[in-house]
Parts: C-alpha cells; structure tokens; sequence
C-alpha cells in the first residue's frame, strides 16, 4: 500500500512554519503528573497521544520539549517498535510502527523501563526450556 | 424524538412558525397602538414635541440621580441584566451569523468568554430581581402571574443558552435545540404579554418626551 | 339613521342637563374612559412591567410605604378596560372567554379576565384623588417612558362620569360654574378689595380696559388667603409701565374641572376666560400665582374648548421675568436672609417654568438656595390637583408633605419662596403642623418690596 | 489487505473448532513482545487508554474469528474505500484475518450464485453467532422495493432475512444508520436505516460519511476482543468513538474560546488557523473521532485541512443546514416569511387599530356632557 508521502504533491514556495496550537503544554504537565507518582509510589503511565487533539506543530513541539536522552531501542517484532529515553529519564516516547514502517501508535511511557523492553515471563519459560533442550543436545553429541 | 430531530424541528419549522407568530404579532400590536391616534393638540406650544419624544427615548437609559438613590438596587440590577441580556442577543457571534442570515446585516461580535461572563451576570441579575420582586412590598403588591411569566421565559432563554455554550446539556443539539426552543417561546410570548415593552417601551418614551417636550421640559 | 345621517356626529341629545345624578353610571363611566384612550395611553399601558419605580417617585407612597399608592397601580381599572377592549389579545380572550365551554378544560383561570366593575370604580376613588396630586414626578422617573399623571388625568374623566368623585371636588365644581368662583367668591367681594389695593397704593385697579395687553386673572384662594398679592401686581404693572386690566364678567383663574377631571366643567369654565378675553379684545392673559389655573388655560383649556386662542397665557412668573429681561422692573435692596424655593408641579415640571423665578430671584434675593432636588424634578407639596379642596384627604395630603418638608430641613432656609397659591398654604399649614418657623412667601409680593419708587 | 480477506472453499461444511487469536499468532511466529505492541495499537484502535492493554491481552488470548457478513445497499462504497484504506495494515490484517468475512459483495471474489450461496451458507453455519455488516440504507417495507436489488432480491427481503439468525448488526456509515443521502429530502426511494427495521437484534451504528477506517475495524476489534458490544450512545453509536464531540477535541477549540474565527475561507483567521464556526463548522453538535485518529493514517483531518467539519456523523446531516452555515443558522429563507407575517401583521393590526379607534369615537358620539346641575344631584 502506498504511503501518502508517495503521493507526487508539488508545494510552491516555502512552506509555512508549523502553528503551535498550544496543547504540548498540557500534555508535558500531565507528563509531570505522571513522573511524580512515578517516583512516589512507582507506578508506571502510558500516554497515547494518539488520543490527544494535537493540531499541526504540537507534536514536534512537545518532542523538542522533551529531549533526547542517553537510550535509543528499537524491537523487531511484527514491525519495529523505536523506543527513544528523552531529556527526562523516566519518560519515554514509543512509537509503534508497522511491518510497511507506518506509525500505529505514539505513546508516551513514564516508567522506569519501557514495558516493551522488558523480557516477557512466558518468553523467559520458554526461553529456559529452549537452553535446556540446547543444552541436553550438546551433552548427547559431547 | 432524537435530539437531532428535536434540534431540526427547533430550527427549522419551529423557528420559521415563532418568527411568523412574533412577527405578525409585533406589528399588529404596534399598528394597533398607533391607530389610535391622538387628538389635535390646541394649545400653542413652548418647545418642540418631536425633539423632546427623541430625546426622552434615549434620555430614560440614564437613571436621574434622586430614582438612583431611593432604588439604587433596581437601576443597577435591572441595568445590568437588561444591557446583558441584549449584549448576549446581539453580540454573540452564533447570533450575529444567525441575524446576517435571516435579515442580510451583520456587525462585528464580541469574543466568547466576554459574552459568557455577560451571561453569567445576567443570569444572577435576573435571579436578583427575581428575588426582589418576591420581596419587595411595591414589587410583590403589582406583580401578576403575567410578570412572573416573562421573567421565566427570558430567564430560561439566557439559561438555555449559557448551559448549551458550556454543553452542560448532552447530546448538543439537544441543549441547542432547547435554547432555540426558549427563544422561540419568548419570540411567541413577546407580543401578547408586556414583553412588548422591548419595542413600546420607546413608543411610550417619545409620547412622554413629545408631551412634556412641547412645554418646553426635557423628560 | 336617517337624523344620524342628517346631523353627523355633534348633535346628540344633551342628556347631562335635565337628569338626576343617577345618570351617572358604571356604563357612562366606561364610555368616558373608552373616549379617553389614545396611542400614548396604548403605548404606556403595553410597556409596564410592574417595576413600581414610579413609587420611588411619589410623595404618597414615599411617606406612607403603602404599595397600594404606587402610581401605575391607581390605574388599574383603566389599564383592564384597555386590556379587553382595546387590544387584539384581550378581545380574543374575551371571545374564548365567551365561546368556549374553558371551565370544562380547566382554562378558565388562565384566561380569566377582570371586570371593572361599579365597587371596582368606587374603590379606586380614594387612589385617583385622594393620593394624587397629579404632580408627574411619576412620569419622569418611569423607565419604559410611561406618563402616568396624563394617565391619570384620563381616568378621572371615568371616575365622575361613573359618579366616583370627592364631594369636595364636586362642589367646588358646582361653585364654580354657578357662582363663577369654587369658594362661591363673587365680585362684590374682590371689588373691596380692589378699593382697598386702590386706597393704599394710590395706583387705579384698571377693570374692564377695552385693548388692554394684558387680562389678568385672579384666584379665589389668593383674594381670600393672599390680597398682596393684588396690590403687588398693581405697583408693578404701573412702575413697568404695563396696560391691563381685570374683568367683572370673569375674575377667576382656577379651574375646579381640571382636577375633579372633567373635560366638560373645565371647557365652561375656560370659556369664560376665553370669552372676557375676547371680547375686551386684549393680547394676552395672566394666570396668577396659581399651578393648575396655569395648566388649565395655558394647555388644557384649548383642548377644551377645541379652538386655539386669539391670544397668549402666561403666569405671572413669565410676565414679571419678560419684564425683567426688558428692563422695565428697576429693584433695590434685597432680602439678607436664606431663602429657598418651592416649584409648584403645574409651572414648572409640567409647564416649563423653571428658570424664570430663578432670575427673579437673583434680583431681590442675597442667598437664594435651591432645594436639592428642583425645577422638572422637584417634590410635590401633597395639596395639588384637587387633593386640597377633598376634605377627606386631610390626613394623606399632611403626610405627603413630609417629604417636601425633609427636602426644606435638609437646607435649612429661614424662609420660603412659591408661586402658587394652594402651594403656599399648603407649605405654610405644612411648617406650622411641624412646628417650624419658616414663613412662606409669593414671590410677586417680594418683587413688589424691592422696586425703586418712581420719580 | 482486501485481497487477504478469506474464502473458505465453497461447498466446504462447518470446519473444526477454531483455533483462538493466540494461538494462532503463537502458531505465526509471533511473539509475546509482538502481542504485546499488538495490543497497545489495538487499544489505540478502540480509542481506549493504553493501561487496557492487558485486558485487552487477556481477551485477545482466548478470542475466536467470528463470521461476518458483509450487506451493502444504497451506498456508494465510500464506507468500504475507507475501510481498505486503514493505515496500518499489520494489525488491520490480524484483526480481519481473524473475522471471516464470508460475503461482501465488493471484495469477495465469488460472484452471482456462488456469491448468494456463500452468504446462506455462512448463515446456516454460524446461526446464532454471525455478525451483519451493513453499509447503505435501504428502500423500506412499504417503499418500491425495485429501488434496490441484489440477485432479484429487495434489500428489505435480504437484511430481514440475513439478520433473523445474527448475533448482532453493525451498521457502518451514516445511510445504513441513519438513512443518510437517499433518506435525505425528498427521499425519492422511500429510504431507511436499518435500526428503523431491526428491532430484535442488538444494532451498533458506526456513522459517518464514511466512518474513519480506524473505527470500523475498531468496533470490529472490540467485539472480537471483547465478545461483546461496546458501550452506546443514544444513537447505539459506540461511545469509545462517538463520546466525545468533534469541538470538544479540536485542536482549535481555543480560538473558540478566545472568540477568533476565521469570516471567509482566504482570510487572516482562515491562515491563522482560527476556529470555523462561522464557515460553518458543525463540530459543535459532531460527535465523532476525526480530531484525534484523524484520516490519512493521521496525517490530517477537514478541520486541520482547513474544511468546516460537514457533521456527517450526524443524522439527517444533509437536511440540518447549509454546510457553509453557521450552525445557528436556520435552514430555510426565514427573510421572506418574515416580511410576510409583518405585512399580516400590519393588516391585522390596521384592522384592530381601526376598530379601536371607532370605539373610542362612537364613545365620544355617545358623551353626555357632565353639568354643575347633575353634578350638585351628588351633594
């Protein structure tokens, strides 16, 4: 399927600077709130921003908000998944994209390790009974 | 009835058939009072009567002092709710758009949240001359049902209209739909009750002023 | 038809004249009120919506705090008859009223309608006379511009036509229409008079001038009360320099149809004036220092008598500041202490006069100091527009003076200063009840004190 | 993704029990991370908050395919472009690869009689459980039916009979849930929406002109995840997506606020950005998702392209106005009927005016003159 990018658009002239429609302040508040309760109790927040009325601008405005930090991931599985730590350790923005790279979600995760990253506990079972059938082969053939 | 079906009854025949009743209505009590006519004035005049009539039509806006001090609550309260109430009807973009398109004139409107205030305000200073006119001894010794009656109508009309701009009414075009429902009961209201003083009340300011105008007083 | 046709409109059969006071009737009362109803009145009734400010405005309900003088509402049965028969929404409820079965749906009360009934007139009577001087501070203050004192002029038309009118004020009516005077004052009486201003001035009392400038009239209350009043005018005219003249066939100023509210004696008694007028031929007549005399010729009686005339009315105040402006009154001296100043109602809010007794004033007077509140706004004295001829209004009519009593401490005056002569009794009867050292005077006389004698 | 849609093989019966989502993801390959970013897009999808992702995990695990028949009637198969134009065709694939779509006479690639049987069959199999597609609204009971047939059957006939054994009706787009354009004045073809006709079955309305893709499957993805129907409004639309009005969520809201509106479509306003209530935006009585899932895979949306929102989410939208009118602007020439009434008016009052006036000069005809000598009568 085509992007829309690969749509030929010709633009005339510059293109207008993006408008901030102000609501990156909001979200990088409740981004605050989040980290907050973070810190306190330890729980984790997910934010999709998907869900938020960005107009054109406010994403880009938030993200420059926010920073980059010191931690680039990215997951392979059913598509990539970029997980990038901001300015802010804690706070992290994934974005979810399909096996064509298209976004399917933005979210932001205020957790101390992105959830995505994390080794999931029936992947570990298996991964346990991997090695042990890896294992008990090498002795056989030892 | 859904509320989208409501709101298109509201504004659409409904509105088409309020207009109608208030429109008809209004100038037939107008004309009617005009017919009337008055007799041939003899006696030779000090000043001029037209002049005076204009003049008091305008001149009643302004409280004279001695009315201010015996009721101050009255000048300021009716003052406010009654300037309000025509800043909301006439200053509210949705009903500059809605003026320009049934009469073809428009004039500039005031931001929201001015005329949401002015609403706010309006609204308490309705509810006070509410409570004042159960209060007052002058005030509840005249009151008839038919003045009670006008002040709910244009109470429930600013009403609807605050609660539909914050969508405190859900679905929306219900909460749009009751407030045009408001206005048009006030619209059929108007020209059988003294809601008409909206439009008398100047007719009678000019016969005032002409009277005392042509002897030479400034009313 | 056939008479109708031949003598349209004027000529009815005259029914008043030969018919006992039973004519008087709920019915004839109707009809004079359905006469009375004009624009202005359909205007003023379509716009009150029961502020009650105009009892703010009015002296009977300020000093007795009781809503049932709130002026609007004096014209309640006025306002009912309107209501049903003059506009469409009244008649169409009449009609349901009378055509659908609506006690059966249970509507009958909200389209119940008001009768004015007989008892409803009677019990309105003390509201229209009684509390109301018809002074029209209440029409000033109106905020949707209703002008109630033209109103209630109007309805008093329906009162004596339903026979619902003070004994006071009928016989002062009759007085005055039989005996040319209300206080049953003949000539004779002002002829002494006359001799004695004569006697002690030295100056002629000019009667029946054929082509005089100026007819002056007179008021019964100030030949009675006030006789300086005559020999003021006398030594001003005659140091202005002014040609006038009285009139035997017509003395009497005041006009008792004005206040009991009926068109029909007022239009008698104007013509009276008009008729001493024309026929000594003179260019113009004096009202004296009388309110509602002045309102009568001056506005009403044209109407009255429906011609305009051949000749101009002025008050005296008019005259004598006319004078003044011309130069030809010289004065003197003046008075050192304070003085202040009553408006009456008729001259100024109601007629226009209110600058005029100020300039006089200036000419004889060191401190003159207004009351707060004067001129078009100025507070009645509570005895005006037939409410001191209505024995039974005594006790109202001194408690309506309060408040102009509260308007003369708030200044403190030593004396004060009026123009009309019901007004002066009014503030001098008024003080003295109150114990208040403050003598009234007319301001005719005390020009009269300070001219320069002549050569 | 069209293309991927099933066919079960005709002629084939009722196979074995089905495998459930998880297991046939574990059997693709997939792994727990790959369910896990599964179920964050799918909780994007239904519009709910990421921290439902492991229910919908839970759910997800245990959900089985149910069949879907597809019914289009009047319509234009805007509702189906939209469909197929879904931005993310990964967890679009997963989700229809796990509906079986057995009939949409669009994508499917059985034709005439093959078609119809697919589609009585699909219903034999599945009585009970099936769900019901439709887009486009059709000619009612007592209209012509000849306005609309498929395979010599009236639309009328074939819903009724498709729905006697679903489990529940979806109707996508506003013709088949509101009646849409053929419904709109004069509706020539007698046209209705389905829930005027479904009275006994469970119907969800997924409107819009079309509906946003993202919402179609989404409402799909809830009932495969959840089993169940979604939580309505009250116009069974699914509150996750219709909750919410097109202005409370518009990024421009707060030019409403501040009063800033754009008066023509080339003006400063309109360059700024400012709020279109005047170019006649009916965000305000909208309820639907295009300020937040946007179109296009979330590149834009009208009100973002600078196009006033039309309210096609809305029923009757085509009848509630001009779409270049502000939403308080009547429908209708409301100028003339008032010159009309006033020229009545005028007539009326003239004519009462008139009357008045008589009165009060036969009043005066009838004045009997008040004397001194009746008046002294009283004394």
């Amino acid at each position: 399927m085509a992007s829309i990018g690969d749509i030929p658009v010709k633009v005339e002239g510059e293109p207008a600077a993006p408008a901030e429609y102000g609501n990156a302040l909001p979200v990088l508040s409740q981004v605050r709130h989040a980290l907050a309760q973070l810190t306190q109790g330890g729980e984790p927040t997910q934010i999709d921003l998907g869900a938020m009325p960005f107009g054109p601008g406010d994403e880009d405005r938030l993200m420059a908000l926010l920073g980059q930090g010191e931690v680039t991931a990215s997951v392979d599985a059913l598509g990539r998944t970029r997980i990038q730590e901001t300015a802010y350790s804690g706070v992290w923005v994934v974005e979810y994209l399909n096996t064509d790279d298209q976004r399917v979600a933005l979210h932001l995760e205020i957790d101390t390790v992105p959830r995505l990253l994390r080794s999931q506990p029936e992947d570990l079972s298996d991964a346990l009974a991997a090695l042990n059938t890896l294992l008990a082969a090498s002795l056989d053939q030892a | 009835m859904t509320a989208m079906e409501f709101l298109m009854l509201t504004k659409g025949p409904l509105f088409q058939a309020a207009l109608a009743v208030f429109a008809l209505g209004l100038l037939a009590r107008l004309v009617e009072i005009f017919a009337l006519g008055r007799a041939h004035n003899y006696a030779a005049p000090r000043g001029n009567a037209a002049l005076g009539g204009l003049r008091t039509m305008y001149k009643r806006f302004e409280p004279d002092p001695g009315t201010f001090k015996a009721a101050p609550f009255d000048v300021v309260v009716g003052m406010i709710w009654h300037v309000g109430f025509i800043v909301a009807l006439l200053l509210f973009i949705p009903h500059v758009e809605l003026i320009k398109s049934t009469f073809g004139i428009a004039w500039p409107a005031l931001p929201n949240p001015v005329v949401d205030a002015v609403t706010a305000i309006t609204l308490l200073g309705l509810l006070a001359a509410l409570v004042h006119r159960l209060a007052h001894p002058v005030k509840r010794f005249l009151s008839t049902t038919e003045d009670y009656l006008i002040w709910s109508v244009t109470f429930l009309v600013m009403l609807t209209g605050w609660l539909a701009y914050h969508r405190m009414i859900n679905p929306y075009p219900l909460a749009l739909g009751l407030h045009i429902l408001a206005a048009e009961i006030f619209l059929v209201v108007l020209p059988f009750t003294k809601l008409t003083h909206i439009f008398t009340a100047f007719v009678a300011r000019y016969y005032n002023g002409a009277i005392y105008g042509r002897k030479g007083v400034q009313s | 038809m056939t008479e109708a046709v031949l003598t349209p409109g004027a000529d009815l059969p005259e029914s008043g004249a030969d018919e006992s006071a039973g004519s008087f009737s709920l019915a004839r009362g109707l009809n004079a009120l359905r006469e009375e109803m004009d624009a202005p009145v359909a205007s003023f009734f379509s716009s009150c919506i029961h502020c009650g400010l105009c009892a703010t405005a009015c002296p009977f309900y300020v000093e007795t705090g009781d809503p049932k003088y709130t002026p609007i509402h004096k014209l309640e049965p006025m306002r009912i008859l309107w209501e049903q028969e003059f506009t469409f929404w009244g008649k169409l409820k009449g009609t349901l009223r009378e055509k659908l079965p609506l006690e059966k749906w249970g509507l009958d009360k909200l389209l119940a309608g008001k009768q004015v009934t007989d008892a409803m007139l009677a019990e309105w009577e003390p509201l229209l006379y009684d509390s109301c001087t018809m002074c029209g501070r209440c029409s000033m203050v109106c905020p949707v511009g209703n002008d109630i004192q033209y109103m209630i002029r109007k309805a008093r038309e329906g009162q004596v036509a339903s026979g619902h009118s003070p004994e006071g004020l009928i016989a002062a009516s009759v007085r005055a229409v039989n005996t040319g005077s209300p206080m049953g004052l003949k000539w004779k009486t002002l002829e002494v008079q006359i001799k004695h201003v004569e006697q002690s001035t030295g100056l002629p009392v000019p009667i029946d001038t054929q082509g005089a400038d100026y007819l002056v009239l007179l008021s019964s209350m100030e030949i009675i009360n006030f006789p300086e009043y005559l020999e003021a005018l006398t030594k001003i005219f005659d140091h202005a320099g002014v040609s006038w003249t009285l009139s035997t066939q017509c003395f009497e100023a005041t006009n008792a149809g004005i206040q009991i509210g009926s068109k029909d004696i007022a239009a008698t008694l104007v013509q009276r004036v008009v008729d001493a007028a024309e026929q000594l031929g003179v260019k113009n007549v004096i009202s004296p220092e009388c309110g509602h005399a002045y309102t009568a010729i001056r506005w009403e009686g044209p109407n009255a008598i429906k011609r305009a005339y051949p000749f101009k009315v002025f008050h005296i105040i008019e005259v004598l500041d006319q004078l003044r402006a011309e130069g030809r009154i010289k004065t003197e001296g003046k008075e050192d202490d304070r003085l202040s100043m009553h408006d009456p109602c008729n001259l100024a809010r109601k007629s226009g006069v209110i600058q005029q007794q100020r300039n006089l004033m200036d000419l004889v007077a060191e401190e003159f100091v207004d009351l707060k509140e004067h001129g078009k706004m100025q507070w009645c004295c509570g005895a005006g527009g037939g409410v001191s001829s209505n024995e039974r209004a005594e006790d109202l009519k001194l408690a309506a003076f309060k408040k102009k009593k509260a308007q003369i401490e708030e200044v403190e005056p030593d004396r004060m200063v009026t123009m009309c002569a019901t007004c002066r009794t009014q503030l001098e009867e008024g003080l003295e009840e109150h114990t208040m050292d403050i003598p009234v005077v007319g301001l005719t006389e005390l020009i009269a004190d300070h001219l320069v004698d002549k050569e | 993704m069209a293309t991927a849609t099933p066919q079960r093989p005709q002629g084939q019966s009722m196979p074995t029990p089905q495998p459930t989502l998880g297991e046939s993801l574990r059997r693709n390959g997939v792994s727990r991370r790959g369910f896990l970013k599964l179920c964050a897009a799918t909780a994007s999808l239904m519009a709910l908050p990421p921290s439902m992702a492991p229910a919908i995990a839970a759910a997800l695990e245990s959900a089985r395919r149910p069949s879907v028949i597809w019914l289009s009637f009047q319509e234009c198969t805007g509702c189906t472009e939209s469909l197929t134009r879904s931005f993310s065709p990964t967890v679009e694939n997963l989700i229809l690869d796990t509906i079986s779509l057995d009939y949409h006479h669009t994508l499917q690639a059985a034709a005439g009689d093959a078609a119809e049987h697919a589609r009585e069959e699909a219903m034999h199999a599945n009585a009970g459980q099936y769900l019901v597609v439709v887009d486009g609204s059709l000619p009612g009971p007592r209209a012509n039916p000849g306005y609309s047939t498929i395979a010599g059957i009236s639309n009328y006939d074939m819903l009724m009979e498709t729905v006697a054994d679903a489990a529940a009706v979806i109707a996508v787009g506003s013709c088949a849930a509101f009646g849409g354009l053929p419904k709109a004045d004069p509706n020539p073809s007698g046209a209705v929406a389905v829930q005027d006709l479904v009275k006994d079955k469970p119907v969800i309305n997924v409107s819009g002109c079309p509906p946003l893709p993202m919402v179609i499957t989404g409402v799909l993805a809830q009932y495969l995840t959840f089993g169940k129907l979604p939580e309505l409004d009250e116009y069974n639309r699914p509150l996750a997506f219709f909750g919410q009005s097109i202005h409370d969520r518009c990024y421009r809201r707060p030019f409403y606020d501040k009063g800033l509106f754009a008066e023509t479509f080339d003006d400063e306003g309109a360059k700024k950005g400012w709020c279109l209530y005047r170019l006649g935006c009916k965000g305000p009585m909208t309820y639907n998702a295009c300020a937040t899932m946007k179109w296009n895979g979330g590149v834009s949306w009208p009100v973002e392209a600078g196009a006033p929102c039309l309210g096609c989410s809305e029923p009757d939208f085509w009848d509630a106005g001009g779409f270049y009118d502000a939403l308080s602007v009547p429908p209708g020439n409301s100028g003339d009927m008032l010159l009309a009434a006033g020229a009545a008016g005028v007539a009326v009052g003239a004519g009462a005016g008139l009357l008045a006036r008589s009165k009060t000069k036969s009043a005066a005809k009838q004045h009997q003159t008040v004397t001194a000598a009746e008046l002294e009568q009283k004394l």
